[in-house]
């Protein structure tokens, strides 16, 4: 089979299907060939120079390969849709977040770091998207589930792996704390000054 | 807040604090104020944008431009205890963990207050330590939240590009779930649910239900139906008994209704609200 | 705006859309530029050549331009198709299950247990399938129909009753007993990986 028509295959297979394929799924389109992986390699890699500067891209994703309009293209699409896409909300965020960096973790430990009760609403919601799932259960009293992230939510964050996150800002280090002379006169500073200017 | 909040501005980048918290008079807050003399009906749109007393103490911090690790205590209290106060006023709803947090702070105050003797200084340290420590982890993931909102994702920033494909001919029993998947997720979402919930439904009987489906079945294709032909002589004492606990289940439930037209006179059942 | 810039935005519009698009809903991607019907139709044409020769084709129909795959790309299609894995969503598996397990039940106490809504296209899907049933109608306001499993249900399942499904006890003890189940090797690994990359 030649490259081009290799290519077109795989563009049509691409464009067919909703999620990502893999290169696994990929080589399932040619049963009866004798292709391997490096093929199907060669292919993606022509498709992806072809689509170059347009305004659909291919991307490479945690589960595959998958045709996409880019982000420049969302403007001009906007134009032509009523709706426009949901916010999340900061606690939304804030436990995708820790679920994502400190996977396995359990409800108990996301509220522990974000000092609120995390609502059953928004695990459900991220359960539903599946962009969360149960890893286990942990061997504690109350056999609390510990939550990871999936490769769907990778894919619909346009990741391909969790190293992709960006990466967590550094934790300071509390022993360059000089407790006698930093607070004392600082505080009482601070205070005459905040009190001065809250009598107005 | 939750997800389910619509964004209807068409501004792209997450940032929230360039939105207005509260429009008071018309006159619309873009930023925090800076003093605690705040209209009281903006003061629960300001409070609701915190995520938590963290938050609510971060941002005490933020607004004076101070190090996390120079906390003055003294001063961050005061303010952290006027805003609680001001809530209180207000009869916002105040979480518990707001207080918990009031009650932490002034115990770290106290003890900063204390004079301070050497060897219990070395096993102490300072008592700020640890909401330093929790200041500084939940920061790391409000700001890991913000970095997350800014990758482009689908639906919001693009697409899936997909073409039309004629499925014609592709029917096939391709979806097929086997028995074990629908019991995992029965488990999953009973775990889910509360536990008083799960508890009650480990111990309920499958044949009542079941029972439950046939009753139903019978009213969609005869409008009544004598009570005492739901029972069959074959199925013994304990069919009858399956065949009266659906029917009690279905009373419960408000699914079907019971007639009787004299005394001692012939029962018959019906759907409800027929 | 040069041709091939209105080109690529049509094309990015045809593909991130699922119904076939006019010309007078094209027109809409563009509010602020004067551009008329004719300049939509040469992009079009342009559009039409360069999808000559490939797996997938500009198709005018009735209601508007579609870019769809080609008749020669359904045999390969298929193959993949009929390897795909199956693969029902959570959402759509757990309300089966709630219907089987909780029958006569209403969506309302589905949406209860499960914490969001849930979509008509699952009860859609499901009643297509011939896997669910109405009952019968609650007689609360809004008169909710109470769904049920069907025969065809049991079938698929080879059970001769409800009754032969498993209660929530005996799952549990199956899941003890196949522990190694519970993960997949492929996300077990990411989990790995990742406790790795963010740990302290």
């Amino acid at each position: 089979m030649e490259v081009s028509e290799l290519k077109h295959i795989i563009e049509a297979a691409l464009l067919a299907t909703d999620e990502p394929l893999s290169i696994k799924r990929l080589l399932q389109l040619f049963p009866e060939q004798e292709l391997t992986s490096n093929d199907i390699n060669q292919a993606i890699l022509a498709l992806e120079a072809d689509y170059q500067g347009r305004g659909v891209e291919l991307k490479k994703l945690a589960s595959g390969y998958r045709l996409q309009t880019t982000e420049a293209m969302q403007p001009w699409l906007l134009n032509m849709w009523q709706q426009r896409p949901k916010k999340l909300s900061r606690a939304l965020l804030e436990t995708l977040a820790l679920i994502a960096y400190r996977q396995p973790i359990t409800r108990g430990e996301i509220e522990e770091v974000r000092g609120v009760a995390v609502s059953s609403k928004i695990v459900h919601y991220l359960m539903d998207k599946e962009w969360i799932r149960v890893l286990g259960y942990r061997d504690v009293p109350g056999k609390p589930a510990m939550l990871g992230t999936t490769k769907t939510f990778l894919d619909h964050f346009n990741l391909t792996s969790l190293q992709d996150l960006p990466s967590l800002a550094e934790i300071k280090d509390i022993e360059t704390l000089e407790p006698e002379l930093a607070f004392e006169t600082a505080d009482s500073e601070q205070q005459t000054q905040e009190s001065d200017e809250h009598e107005e | 807040m939750s997800e389910s909040e619509t964004a209807t501005d068409k501004n792209k980048e997450p940032a929230q604090q360039e939105m207005p918290f509260a429009v008071v008079e018309g006159k619309p807050y873009t930023t925090m104020p800076t003093d605690l003399y705040i209209p009281p009906d903006a003061l629960e749109v300001i409070l609701e944008a915190f995520e938590g007393p963290l938050d609510l103490l971060l941002y005490l911090i933020r607004r004076q431009n101070l190090d996390i690790l120079h906390i003055p205590i003294l001063d961050i209290t005061k303010q952290y205890v006027e805003y609680i106060e001001l809530m209180h006023q207000l009869n916002f709803e105040l979480a518990a963990e707001y207080l918990v947090m009031a009650a932490m702070l002034a115990e770290i105050k106290s003890r900063m207050l204390l004079p301070k003797q050497q060897d219990e200084e070395d096993e102490e340290g300072d008592p700020r330590a640890e909401l330093i420590r929790r200041l500084q982890e939940y920061e790391r993931f409000k700001q890991a939240a913000e970095e997350i909102d800014q990758i482009p994702r689908l639906d919001r920033d693009f697409q899936v590009a997909s073409a039309y494909l004629d499925k014609q001919g592709f029917e096939r029993d391709d979806e097929t779930i086997d028995l074990r998947d629908l019991m995992m997720a029965f488990k999953e979402v009973m775990a889910r649910a509360d536990l008083k919930v799960s508890h009650e439904i480990e111990r309920e009987v499958l044949s009542v239900r079941d029972r439950m489906g046939l009753v139903l079945e019978a009213l969609m294709s005869a409008k009544t139906v004598r009570f005492g032909s739901l029972f069959s002589k074959a199925e013994g004492k304990q069919g009858a008994l399956v065949t009266f606990l659906a029917v009690l289940e279905l009373l419960k439930a408000q699914s079907l209704e019971l007639v009787q037209n004299t005394p001692f006179g012939e029962i018959y059942i019906k759907s409800a609200g027929q």
